[in-house]
């Protein structure tokens, strides 16, 4: 997160932190393992009213950023909702906003604005199936049928897709790939549940079985453009999920200091001992090397710079190796209360380990880096 | 009960065969007919101890159960106890004997449940330190898989500072009575009697102010709590002693004399592996993922002819390879006393940071399916929760940071740290906000 | 000679457009003017600072005699010293100037040699803890590239340990006698002055005894010796000091505050990549591997298509982004006061560790032909040897060790290390056979 | 290195221990530097008075080991070699007489004796060029021209190329791979030097351009069988040369736990520093670990096991990448002194890595044990 913040953006943190601190404190997190979605229709609409869905969305179509770049302030909500393992769907649904809001605005899909609404509220949820391209598996491929489109295929892993009231998706038309927005009561729409390492976040395969619905409703933006959408929404999808990794870390080793004081062994608090003071300074390194990507890729994302990609991609890759060895490193401190059930340094161990995979591994990204990188020597 | 109302060890075989045990060869000869008549084979994927909860509490009894009847035929068949006297119903017989054994069972059940830590290091302890009158009572239960011990030596105090023991033995009469708590003991639920260090005088410096005791698990005052991991893993139980009643008779060495008797008890911990007293097959006693499973991961994701993929799982096939010819080694060397006793800090070392390794391996390998998965993703299942749990490796059985200090400061002669609790009394050691009851 | 006869910064430009510079953009096209009409163009491979034993003597002195020049018109253009006071001939501007001053310099010849430990920490220590006299008579030749500076700091005997210093100064009347040597002086043997830290009281503990002096290197009694490194190069010298007398007035800070001095020193030597006293082009200041490199290290390897050869290209990129991300997030940090100074440290264990990182990549990548290479063999040879040198990145100015110490210690506030050195005479402390000078 | 070592090869060890400090201290070692041979050929022939060539050669042609197992008995040695980074063709002079020494037993090339009996002598030095299989670089091809063979192809790279009088190479003939021994004055026959990362020990390609030599005096062993030959030749050589990596690293651990004790930083011992110390545990647990699988795969190489090929390339892809990695930290240990010339770190430093490069980096070897694996878990 910014060293930096804004008086309004301090102002959007705290209010985040303050509420999720009240609402999902982790004695909650534990419980809700036991529930189906996850986190609870009034939280997500109550989080809504603090500015959760908006900061992608337009002013014309009721959204609005506090600094004038929605991505950036939208990082600082991430960063909480990693800081406490919060619940909810935070990427998806800013994802799906984030494409309402751009094909609205493109006047192409004026049809959307209620479902836009929803999400604003909090009332709607909306899941978006990542593409191949960003990290998902499968293919959905979509027929002309008169004025319908038929479509058949599976994505997975899709975020929230159990609870989602519709999902955003990219299927191959004979036009080209194409963005539709799909209602979840559609016939032929079925998800499977997916386990995951994380104990809220739902995660499904959404399965498309000749699945018929009108072209005029379920087109997003311009027919055949969807490659270039689906990079702008990968990107998205990126920050925000670094921003969470970040402070999925910052809370992990906070709590991990904060018990190398406490904690004596032999006469001595842990926070003594020279080995373990040497792995801190190196977690710290990574800890800062993590906020100061996460932000680099926020900061090229919301301006659209050249790099965008590859910084996304280095972020999320460097996140997601350094954010796992930090938090077993934790553990590792703990000893063995780290991995029990009732310790709360799992919630951000899980949280991190379910964001490292999503949207593509870290191992992916790096091919993604190493490709732009030589595509940018060569021009050079 | 006398030893000699006892059922004798090797009941079930002839004298002459018995005698015959003495010569390697023909040991071999007898121990593999044994093992193939009486035990079922087991399949590779089952020799590897994924942390993972696999049994139902129903399942798990079952298996106790079927472990005590295997002991039994272990000690009915003289195969029971190798190396422990025979004057305590063991077999007398050498090292050598117990790797034989260990050799010829690889591949077929075993009673893992029963061998750590009640074989080593409770039975070794009892062994060494213990006194007529408790060898002749345990030891032959124990060979005969009637008894199970647990340790209790962690406390939720203490992490690796375990002669800092916090649960209190105040002596009344002919009694002891105890007050504390122990934590991760393996098993606990299921088992009989545990080998208790507790402190008896808190106005001497920590390591002369600790006495050892014989615990029956089931005693008045003695409760137990099963604690959750964080992949739902039941396995491990704290326990909470309260004023529980212990005769003088079942105390272990001397009254504050209990840090000779943990010396030689974590030392047993340690040489786990390579105990003479312990029945395990050959390779096994690791408990993270099998380099094996890898292949069939990478497959599974799509990624096995994939060069990064063969490199990662070449890697891990390197780090097992490895590890199995450093605990060859290692026990060699501690054996002709080329390699002082605490070099087995060094297999630790390396088994924990290795395992770790091929845990995290196995994740790489399984890519973005590692954290979610269908229930019909096969090998690709619960690889996410396995790397939740990697850091066990390096915890379980001893830290490797204790385990770096071994090495440096026991095998290498490095000064050792600066501790605080060294030359004062116990009771005015610093013990910090996080180290109270 | 007084500054009023010395040569005016920015007597080239009118007095017009020297005012203009308060202005940011119009400070950047006049620089961005200045620098393509008078420093050549480099190629992107010169960019990086691999150690190798690149240049004869001959070249060495004539790239140090280009870079005087080079600073000399910074000066007469108004770029020298852009943060210094104008009366020491700085230009009295933001750090600002010298960050745009900075990125339009990428891609140019610059005067590398002078920045290091010229303007940093020397310049920047004389500016905070000198005299008047000492700031008016140096400060001014420094930035017109006159007078290029040396740290004494090191000394063979004292590793990290800098406060540790054996080299000793007696008084004798208005002089200072020093004797002892200091180490690790890159390019010494073509510099000018020393700042020098040295012991003037064994009497009182190791901070408490210490004073700095300024040092002309072509004094009586500096014997230079250049260091010869595994793979040849000779930047490195080692200086012996044997009666080098220099007057009292040379003397920087108080008598035996020293350490007072120190403090700062270490500061500046710290912040060097994000001080606003030096010019370097944005992004360099990373004496490691340049990733650019490893594509056509794994090209002329002919893997350059093997996922694993692009697994570790992107590994390597992705930490050169993350260390130029952190280093901005840092010099932010503590511009602003939201991180401690000491913070720095953190940036320096991190380029430490990527940079060894990024060797070893190249090293992998170039495969066998890195340890074996014919003349023809381009980009894969020498990378070998840049492997046997690769924990140069977390030695030279401060090794990684000494940067997690402070970072555990100064920014987390964890105790400190135990010292034996602390509240003892110098003369005192236990040294230890490799100590001795 | 074994634990325990048979009174004959513990006075095997000694003997060369001694015959190495008195003749290639370090100090000899940096001035060889400067030489073309980087061995001087007297102290090669006294060497081999030592044994150094003998052991994997048959007693019928003047061989012998002490132990009766003399690829065991030439891991001492080239421990001890790696412990003074000594100089000399020890790699390859020994796998060119046990070639020789085979083809003899099998009676097919009796010519071959005068050199082998030159090999043992020390007078004579030989050089293997290992096939692309066995982690060289490029093939050489022969075709018949009457009684004679004409070779064209290069080899790299090639020990001691620049030194040797003859070469053991393989060719592919038109009866199939086979290995030849060719004289280095045969007519095109040339060396090129190359440059390497160790001071003492030479390496150059082996360019064959035409070169002609009667086919009854060049062929080694069965015309037709190099694969199976090159197989055992490979192990062999990745056995020696891990003996000797383990014995430099043994060295550079043993001079730098001296340092630790000897070297105090404020007023302590780095020995007592707990960051250290616990680096020191770790490079002892690598120290140990290769000792444990160098002297594995000596013993199933030797015996011949089925897992023989799979512990070698076990053995090389660890030494070289623990050996490096030990040798670093030891590197980091000294400081800046560490990577000086007149410092004896680097002697080390230096064996090992060009070791590591030799017959098959780490890379190729895990790739190796991958399908070693693959194959023996399938057939399971």
């Amino acid at each position: 997160m910014l060293l930096e913040l804004s008086p309004d953006q301090e102002m959007l943190r705290q209010t985040t932190a303050r509420f999720l601190a009240d609402h999902v404190p982790s004695d909650v997190l534990r419980r809700l393992r036991a529930d189906d979605a996850g986190f609870d229709r009034g939280y997500w609409a109550e989080g809504a009213g603090l500015g959760w869905t908006s900061l992608l969305v337009d002013e014309r179509h009721g959204g609005g950023s506090v600094s004038g770049t929605g991505l950036v302030d939208l990082t600082v909500i991430a960063h909480e909702f990693g800081a406490a393992a919060a619940p909810g769907p935070l990427v998806v649904t800013n994802v799906v906003a984030a494409a309402l809001s751009a094909a609205a605005s493109a006047d192409s899909a004026a049809a959307h604005e209620e479902v836009l609404a929803g999400l604003l509220s909090g009332e709607t949820i909306a899941a978006w199936c990542p593409p191949p391209a960003a990290g998902g598996t499968g293919e959905i491929v979509g027929t002309a049928d008169g004025d319908d489109i038929v479509l058949t295929g599976v994505a997975r892993p899709v975020e929230a897709a159990g609870q989602a009231d519709c999902f955003l998706l990219t299927a191959r038309l004979p036009e080209g790939r194409t963005q539709l927005l799909v209602p979840a009561g559609t016939p032929g729409v079925s998800v499977e549940p997916l386990r995951s390492v994380d104990l809220t976040r739902r995660l499904g395969l959404v399965r498309l079985d000749a699945a018929r619905l009108p072209r005029a409703a379920a087109v997003v933006g311009e027919p055949g453009t969807a490659d270039e959408t689906d990079e702008w929404l990968r990107q998205l999808a990126l920050v925000i999920v670094c921003a969470e990794t970040t402070g999925a870390m910052q809370a992990a080793f906070d709590l991990t200091v904060r018990w190398a004081f406490e904690r004596y062994s032999f006469g001595r608090p842990l926070a003594s001992y020279q080995a373990l003071k040497h792995r801190f300074a190196d977690m710290k390194s990574w800890l800062e090397a993590t906020h100061a990507l996460a932000d680099a890729a926020a900061a090229a994302v919301a301006a659209g710079t050249p790099d965008a990609a590859e910084l996304a991609s280095a972020a999320k890759a460097f996140s997601g190796d350094y954010g796992g060895e930090l938090a077993q490193d934790c553990v590792q401190m703990h000893g063995g209360i780290g991995v029990t059930f009732e310790h709360d340094l799992h919630l951000y161990l899980r949280r991190i380990t379910l964001d490292r995979a999503l949207y593509g591994t870290p191992a992916d990204h790096r091919l993604r880096v190493a490709d732009a990188f030589e595509h940018s020597k060569e021009r050079a | 009960m006398t030893s000699e109302q006892e059922p004798r060890p090797g009941s079930a075989v002839s004298a002459a065969e018995l005698a015959a045990d003495r010569d390697l060869d023909s040991f071999r000869r007898r121990a593999r007919a044994f093992i193939r008549e009486n035990l079922r084979a087991i399949e590779p994927e089952e020799r590897f101890g994924l942390m993972r909860p696999k049994l139902s509490d129903e399942e798990e009894l079952a298996a106790v159960a079927r472990e005590r009847e295997v002991q039994r035929l272990f000690y009915d068949h003289g195969f029971a106890g190798l190396c422990f006297p025979e004057e305590y119903h063991g077999r007398g017989l050498t090292p050598a004997h117990q790797r034989v054994f260990n050799e010829e069972i690889v591949g077929y059940e075993y009673p893992g449940r029963l061998q750590a830590p009640t074989f080593s290091p409770c039975a070794a302890v009892l062994l060494e330190c213990g006194t007529e009158q408790q060898k002749r009572r345990h030891l032959p239960r124990i060979l005969r898989g009637e008894e199970i011990w647990m340790q209790f030596l962690s406390e939720p105090s203490g992490g690796s500072d375990v002669a800092g023991a916090l649960t209190t033995a105040v002596r009344e009469g002919d009694e002891w009575v105890l007050n504390g708590s122990k934590i991760w003991t393996t098993g606990a639920w299921w088992s009989d009697w545990a080998l208790c260090l507790a402190r008896t005088n808190w106005d001497v410096p920590k390591h002369r102010g600790l006495t050892v005791f014989i615990l029956p698990l089931r005693a008045e005052g003695v409760e137990l709590h099963r604690i959750e991991m964080l992949n739902g893993l039941k396995d491990f139980c704290q326990e909470f002693l309260t004023d529980v009643r212990v005769p003088d008779s079942d105390r272990v060495g001397e009254v504050d004399g209990g840090w000779t008797v943990g010396t030689r008890w974590l030392f047993h911990e340690r040489m786990l592996h390579n105990s003479p007293f312990v029945t395990m097959p050959l390779g096994t006693g690791y408990s993270g993922t099998n380099p094996a499973m890898l292949v069939d991961v990478a497959r599974a994701a799509g990624t096995l002819d994939n060069p990064r993929s063969r490199d990662l799982i070449g890697e891990a096939r390197v780090l097992d390879l490895a590890r199995e010819a450093l605990a060859g080694r290692i026990a060699t060397g501690i054996r002709s006393g080329r390699m002082p006793d605490q070099s087995a800090a060094i297999g630790r070392l390396f088994t924990g940071v290795a395992a770790t390794r091929v845990t995290t391996i196995a994740f790489e390998l399984a890519g973005a399916t590692a954290a979610a998965w269908a229930e019909g993703d096969g090998t690709l299942a619960e690889i996410g929760n396995d790397f939740l749990m990697r850091q066990v490796s390096c915890i379980g059985g001893g830290t490797t940071e204790m385990a770096r200090n071994v090495i440096s400061e026991r095998v290498l002669g490095m000064p050792r740290e600066a501790a605080f609790d060294r030359d004062r009394p116990f009771r005015d050691v610093p013990r910090g906000a996080r180290n109270r009851l």
